[in-house]
């Protein structure tokens, strides 16, 4: 088929997709030393445009056409007022440099998400400015460290971070300069309290800390952590992912976590577009505060105008202008259309449907669950290993999961659960779903036994068959463009 | 309630299959005395009611589809065609997540493929990644790239002053932690010659912008210059530029340049009060395993059919952890298919046109307003679409009068980033402005020299 | 050039695959004295051009996002949730045709099927078809359908004084060439039981609105009552009615009517100007082979896969051509899809929940106002969401003062159609009008009264 | 999958997609005697409504999917901004029955497209107000019969249609209460030129000539026709369907042609939407501009304000409001971004590839293509009649299509060419798809010889196999309804 072919192969000299107008000044010459011989852009025309990505988002999976119980990516319904939302011409048509007299709307929106986010978390000051999940752990890094710098503590320079945290969390410490130490979670998922105390010294600058954390678990002893923390002089950030699950349920600045970000695109329902844009803003405490990155939108002393503040002790700019605008708009509007009843719903639901799947899990005993013995919250971990069907991996499961029209699980992640399945429902779901991906689980086990080849060789039923992963790791093909000559 | 699918009956057999008589059972693990706090937020609105807000709230901004603007400095009002939003609103797209599982992602996976490739074309590089955050955050990824490329044996970094503000404030803020430098912007009279004289055994990384943030451009040969000595000096090179100007310019891959970066909104997004856009980065292949943000290669499937995957993770966080090149995970995907879906539709002769009609409109707005008294274009060098211009009094108050009387939404007013200046704006003219804008603004201009002008502090949209 | 794809190198491929030198051969048969026109049209725009323009056009316009507006009287203000956009906007919905080829349409198909189903549902009807232009011409074609059920032995269509003034206007255009009459509006004072004595030998169909267009509300048991005394007659009962009101009130299904219309604008459309709208048209099975228009039906493929298809096509224009039951040929698919999906999304309980707000909203307007000195609220019967406010002093000057004072966008003027309600006017509130926007029109209405008040006949947007 | 059901069985009691505000005033409450007892709608969620449709939308063919080459339907590519225009808060927000004052530009744009209208087509006045060519053809039937009647000329009663017109004709005339008389065609496809002249007697009201024809050929004897319809007291109605033709090289108007419709969903590149909206505006010639429905968009006397005005001897109004503006503000987009050039060079091109089509068929010699002795203008009639494959038929050969990713052409249409295939391209394709699109001819007829059960099976890669018509009209299920007691 002609319409699925690579961009360029569908272009021919002299097309055009889109006409410009002629100049309607007089022409100035562009000096030749400046002009470039070839522009190797490709020559389509609007309808070519129009089918070439229709037809590939076809070839998508995506939560607007199933399941896609993706755990720790709170893979939720994005509403569509907030698509409407953020293509408002006020909203999307607005220079990030403009007079502040010109964008009080806009303003207006990031102060109240700004105070919304604040209230919800527990925390006293905000900043929106942090473009994704862990550019806001980069920016709380820096600013736990300001703090002490500030403080005169020279001497830290060691973040401790349980074995089951994401990768981002390592790599931000790394990122901002600072040395990861690793943490072992005990037998119930939660960071072990004497590995805790035994690395705890004046060289910490402090933890970092997901709860509820990437077992789907909420971390029994956070008040404790947080304490014997706190008294080793460190300080506590806390990976917000997973907010989803705690939603007027309890609020983590009230647990004694001093700093935290938080993943809008997922929590607060904004797309994850392929990969982002997300939206990673940061709270911290009153102490905290002063070393937020700058700008933050600020009410003038008179209580009528919002302007442009920057935190005395700011880390800096930590991106260009304020954040990712159009992202917050939609977060906003779903903050605003739940209040404090609705999110609690969420909360409540989300983990209502995450420990349905788990209980239903276990009793279909095909699939071990690791932390069974607990209640989950958002998400629960089973694991790939089918009893009779050694041959079997999690990926194969996986794979075969997209033949029974569903998105597969998170997988291999966590790293201290062999074989992970990490399954978040999120409060979205309807029951009927979440019985069908059992039932698709349970009949998966009986073909792993009865058929594992079906297994390995899945997908059966999608665009491409499985693809050879290894072959594009060895031999890098990351572009690809038409033969000058030609 | 909202988007919440479970009836009670549903959560009734839910409860019983958990085997719980309470939602709260759940929640034991939380501790009590902090458990159900009283969130002090506004009470719930349905999809009407905050329409109607939102309605309200974003006609309190002066939009640009109805004021005309000459606002630049890193955010361009450039012509999107509708298409582009057509396809990103596709609910496939902007509803998946990043491409784990490439069998039921090839669409994601084959659009990233294409951006990359057509903005390697594009910048004349070898390798693009399928994105940064944005143009500052890429630039300061290329500072810590260099750095990791040379094993972190040169430590500092040499920057020009005509660099974006915003984006020399990004890097310092990016490497505070780190136990590196970065220099050259002290002075606002670092030029190319200064800033290869501050070159030394400890540099990694020397970072220029393309036309500058003051709209200047630099030759291919100056920049070939520039790129020869600073890999003399052991150093490699790293160039920001305007993708858009890239449409006729020839293009940092073909004078020298080790990484490339840009804003990428300027193809195909909004300029949605300052995000989300788009961090272009381009480098040498051989660079690429030392490099930062995602990668799609193409590969084939088990029956030899051509596909696309997720590749080199290796550099990854997901893998790589604390030893990954950089900590990036959600990147700005759905703006990159923005600029793939713009660049596809633009095409090689509509980008052209576009920076054509930008170069020619703004040298018209330059020389019509370097007629006025009391006004002077900075023109020591060539420009593209973005131009100095010195005023007889404060911006502050030519943009008021301008706004006023006009509706006319000035230019960037220079004075904090560069005080030598004096009374300075940064003017920007793209296809976007018509002639009948650009005469309203040279007679704003003109009238907002006079003194007697009375300014009114209040604006009302 | 704008969408053609076909470049130069192209077409002289094909004119020597054709066999011709010049394109101008291709039109030989076209009258050489007549052949390429000089056209007077305007230059041609590029979308950048096109959009500025047209932004400025829409800009001319007060729209009810921006205004308050109490104007209904067949296009009504209902609230859309951004759902029905995101499904209308669809590529794969919006550029299909007419689903000929089913094995490929079966989107457009079982959405047809659905919708079919849910206003039969709603309507409490046996069929409904896949839809009329409007809620006027489905109601001209009702009347055709009732002659030829009757094998044209009827020809005398009665119809209420209070059906929609235009969708009488339309049956009339409709029938003019045929040998039919309308009649029973001649009086405004001709009832339910003058309507059935006007009944006769040659009475087809009788045909009336509830609500009615003044907002008026027959009981169950009087529409009731009118369909057993027109059957007794011999006739038929259509019944043109408001899908909104019956997300609460009793269906026409319910009370005898043997072919219900509406207009289905209300149901997720847009207001635009007056169109696309969508003509509603359910009706007795038994009827089916009389009736006009698409119908879907369910059947099964080869491999006994359930699947749809357009169905018993043997009374449409392409296959019966002089003979079929009506000419129509496209409709109004799109809109049918937005009601569907509006329903859909809306559900059982929002439905319900617009039509009480609805309700309640414009019982208080309706208070409030008949508290005003010098207004009159005719409430002689129950209404829905429309009544009728006898005024003070002319509508249009009472409606420019609410304009240009209040930003309000008042009621609709009845004094063409109905003068013997004097100075009248009749004000609809649904759920998109706010208590403040409802007590602002009180305040407008009682100030508009005073006859010192100066009205500026230039409205300023 | 449970995505692919049937939208009342999705529906669970209690849920709802959106919720609505609590009323803002003291409520009224509603007589007992009214109430319905049920509303048997749907109870959804937002995330099972998105997905139901957007799974559907996918087992959709269309133009922004591929080549759609369905004769006399012009499945042209609808362009992206038409969407945006018609979407501007000032064209979808505005009453129809506000004061003129307040909708200007909303009246401008229809002011100018009546005037863009009439001058493409040669006429002297335009109403916008039929929803669809049906529509448009029926105003026309009726206008011709008001101006005769005006003349007295009350014997009149029959209207002369070719053998090859669309159903509607016929139907339209017989709806207006008059009587149709077909003219067959002559070997070049053309009128019958004797047979035309046997049937004009006083009692003609005129005939409806569509030109170019549904053949895909132009009338030769045009001009002829509209003299003889004339001499005998007759009007002539032109089926403006094939405008894409003819723009910028032959205004109907002058060659005769009183009054004609256009299919702006057509010609003008307003989107089918599946089966409409549509809009069939209708043109006139100054004699017949005062019989046009009302209202029309009019300058005042003072020219500076547009105002509604009813043509003196209107017909009367034919719809409610002014016609389907959404559509009209498409096509309006749509003329404006072209020009007189630029619609010159569509029909050019739309001709082409037509011929280029017709040409390449005729060499393949697989498909008889009965007027390939002429050239065709917008499209072109091959017929299913593959030599050595006598069992196949054309809805073969349209089923197998479907395989090869096209949509098939129409096909029985017009009725006067057995077997036929109606092959329109429209300017909109490139010469690729066209080739492609005859290769895939090329192979089917190979298909056809060597495997005919292939054909008969057709389509094997669709949504659906083949279905079953007949069982759907012998025992029509129409509705699905739940059990009540469900
Ligand atoms: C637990 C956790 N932390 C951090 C992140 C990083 O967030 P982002 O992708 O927004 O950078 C993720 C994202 O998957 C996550 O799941
Ligand atoms: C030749 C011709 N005439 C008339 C019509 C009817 O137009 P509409 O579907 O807009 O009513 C069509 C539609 O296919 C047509 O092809």
């Amino acid at each position: 088929m002609t319409f699925d072919d690579y961009i360029y192969d569908l272009s021919s000299p002299g097309r055009t997709g889109v006409d410009l107008p002629e100049p309607d000044v007089p022409e100035t010459p562009i000096p030749e030393e400046f002009l470039r011989e070839e522009l190797p852009l490709p020559e389509l025309s609007l309808p070519q445009v129009t089918r070439h990505y229709l037809r590939l988002s076809q070839k998508n999976y995506a939560v607007d056409k199933g399941f896609y119980p993706l755990g720790s990516c709170t893979m939720k319904y994005n509403p569509k007022v907030n698509e409407w939302a953020a293509r408002l011409p006020g909203f999307a048509n607005i220079h990030p440099l403009q007079d502040s007299h010109t964008v009080q709307g806009a303003m207006a929106l990031m102060y109240e998400l700004q105070a919304m986010i604040a209230e919800i978390a527990g925390f006293d000051a905000v900043s929106l400015q942090p473009a994704a999940g862990a550019h806001g752990e980069f920016t709380g890094v820096l600013i736990m460290r300001a703090a002490q710098l500030a403080r005169g503590e020279t001497q830290r320079h060691k973040i401790l971070v349980p074995d089951s945290a994401h990768g981002t969390n390592p790599a931000s410490i790394s990122m901002a300069g600072f040395t990861a130490v690793e943490i072992p979670s005990d037998r119930d998922g939660n960071v072990d309290l004497d590995a805790l105390k035994a690395a705890l010294d004046d060289e910490v600058i402090g933890i970092m800390i997901t709860n509820p954390n990437t077992l789907g678990l909420f971390e029994t002893h956070i008040v404790e952590v947080c304490r014997l923390v706190h008294e080793a002089g460190g300080l506590v950030y806390g990976d917000g992912a997973n907010l989803n699950a705690i939603m007027g349920i309890v609020r983590p600045g009230d647990l004694g976590i001093d700093v935290m970000h938080f993943n809008l695109h997922k929590t607060f329902s904004t797309p994850h577009g392929g990969g982002g844009p997300g939206a990673g803003p940061v709270g911290v405490t009153a102490e905290l505060a002063p070393y937020l990155p700058a700008p933050i939108v600020a009410l003038n002393d008179a209580g009528d105008e919002y302007i442009w503040h920057t935190p005395e002790k700011s880390i800096g700019r930590i991106k260009s202008f304020y954040g990712n605008f159009g992202v917050l708009v939609r977060a906003y509007t779903y903050i605003k259309m739940h209040g404090a009843e609705g999110l609690r719903q969420v909360s409540e639901t989300a983990v209502l449907n995450a420990n349905y799947l788990q209980a239903r899990i276990l009793q279909m005993g095909d699939y071990p669950v690791p932390y069974g013995h607990r209640f989950c919250k958002h998400e629960t971990i089973a694991q790939g290993k089918i009893p009779g069907a050694e041959g079997v991996r999690t990926l194969d499961i996986a794979k075969r999961l997209i033949d029974y029209d569903f998105h597969p699980p998170t997988i291999y992640f966590p790293l201290i659960v062999s074989e992970a399945l990490m399954i978040e429902p999120t409060e979205t779901e309807d029951k009927e779903t979440l019985d069908a991906f059992l039932d698709a689980l349970d009949r998966i086990a009986d073909e792993a036994r009865e058929n594992p080849e079906l297994l390995h060789e899945a997908p059966h039923h999608a665009p491409v068959r499985r693809l050879d992963e290894v072959r594009a790791a060895r031999h890098p093909i990351l572009v690809r463009l038409p033969d000058p000559a030609t | 309630m909202r988007y919440i699918p479970i009836t009670d009956d549903d959560r009734r057999a839910m409860m019983e299959a958990i085997g719980i008589k309470d939602i709260d059972e759940l929640f034991a693990d939380v501790p009590a005395e902090y458990k159900y706090p009283e969130l002090n937020l506004p009470a719930p609105m349905t999809e009407m009611e905050i329409m109607r807000e939102l309605d309200m709230l974003a006609a309190e901004n002066a939009n640009l589809r109805e004021f005309a603007s000459f606002l630049g400095a890193g955010a361009y009002h450039h012509f999107v065609p509708a298409i582009v939003d057509t396809i990103i609103s596709r609910g496939e797209f902007y509803t998946a997540y990043t491409p784990y599982q490439p069998e039921i992602s090839q669409g994601t996976l084959q659009a990233a493929f294409e951006y990359q490739s057509m903005v390697a074309a594009l910048t004349g590089m070898e390798v693009v990644n399928a994105s940064h955050y944005d143009g500052s955050t890429a630039v300061a990824e290329a500072a810590i790239m260099a750095v990791n490329i040379l094993r972190h044996k040169r430590r500092t970094i040499v920057v020009s002053p005509t660099l974006h503000p915003q984006y020399r404030q990004v890097l310092r803020t990016y490497v505070q932690g780190m136990d590196m430098k970065v220099i050259g912007d002290e002075s606002h009279e670092n030029d190319f010659h200064a800033l290869i004289d501050l070159c030394d055994d400890d540099t990694a990384l020397v970072i220029v912008q393309n036309p500058d943030f003051l709209g200047q451009l630099h030759t291919p040969q100056e920049m070939q210059d520039l790129a020869d000595a600073v890999h003399a000096k052991g150093a490699l090179l790293a160039v920001s530029t305007d993708p858009i100007a890239l449409g006729i310019l020839k293009p940092p891959g073909q004078y020298g340049a080790d990484i490339v970066t840009a804003e990428g909104q300027v193809l195909g997004n909004s300029l949605s009060f300052g995000g989300p856009y788009l961090g272009i980065f381009a480098f040498r292949k051989k660079h690429v395993r030392k490099s930062s943000g995602r990668l799609v290669g193409e590969t084939v499937d088990m029956e030899g059919k051509r596909g696309y995957v997720l590749t080199l993770s290796t550099r990854e966080q997901h893998i790589r952890r604390e030893k990954a090149t950089s900590n990036i995970c959600s990147n700005q995907a759905l703006n990159a298919l923005a600029a793939a879906a713009y660049l596809a539709a633009m095409g090689k002769h509509g980008l052209r046109k576009v920076a054509e009609l930008s170069w020619h409109k703004a040298h018209y707005a330059a020389q019509q307003i370097n007629q006025l008294d009391g006004y002077e274009v900075l023109m020591d060098k060539p420009f593209f679409k973005e131009f100095v211009v010195q005023c007889p009094r404060p911006v502050a108050e030519i943009n008021r009068y301008l706004l006023e009387e006009y509706g006319i939404i000035g230019g960037y007013d220079l004075s904090r980033d560069y005080p030598h200046l004096g009374d300075a704006m940064l003017l920007c003219v793209t296809e976007m402005n018509t002639r009948e804008e650009i005469d309203d603004l040279v007679t704003a201009l003109s009238e907002a020299q006079r003194p007697h002008i009375h300014l009114n502090l209040e604006v009302s949209l």
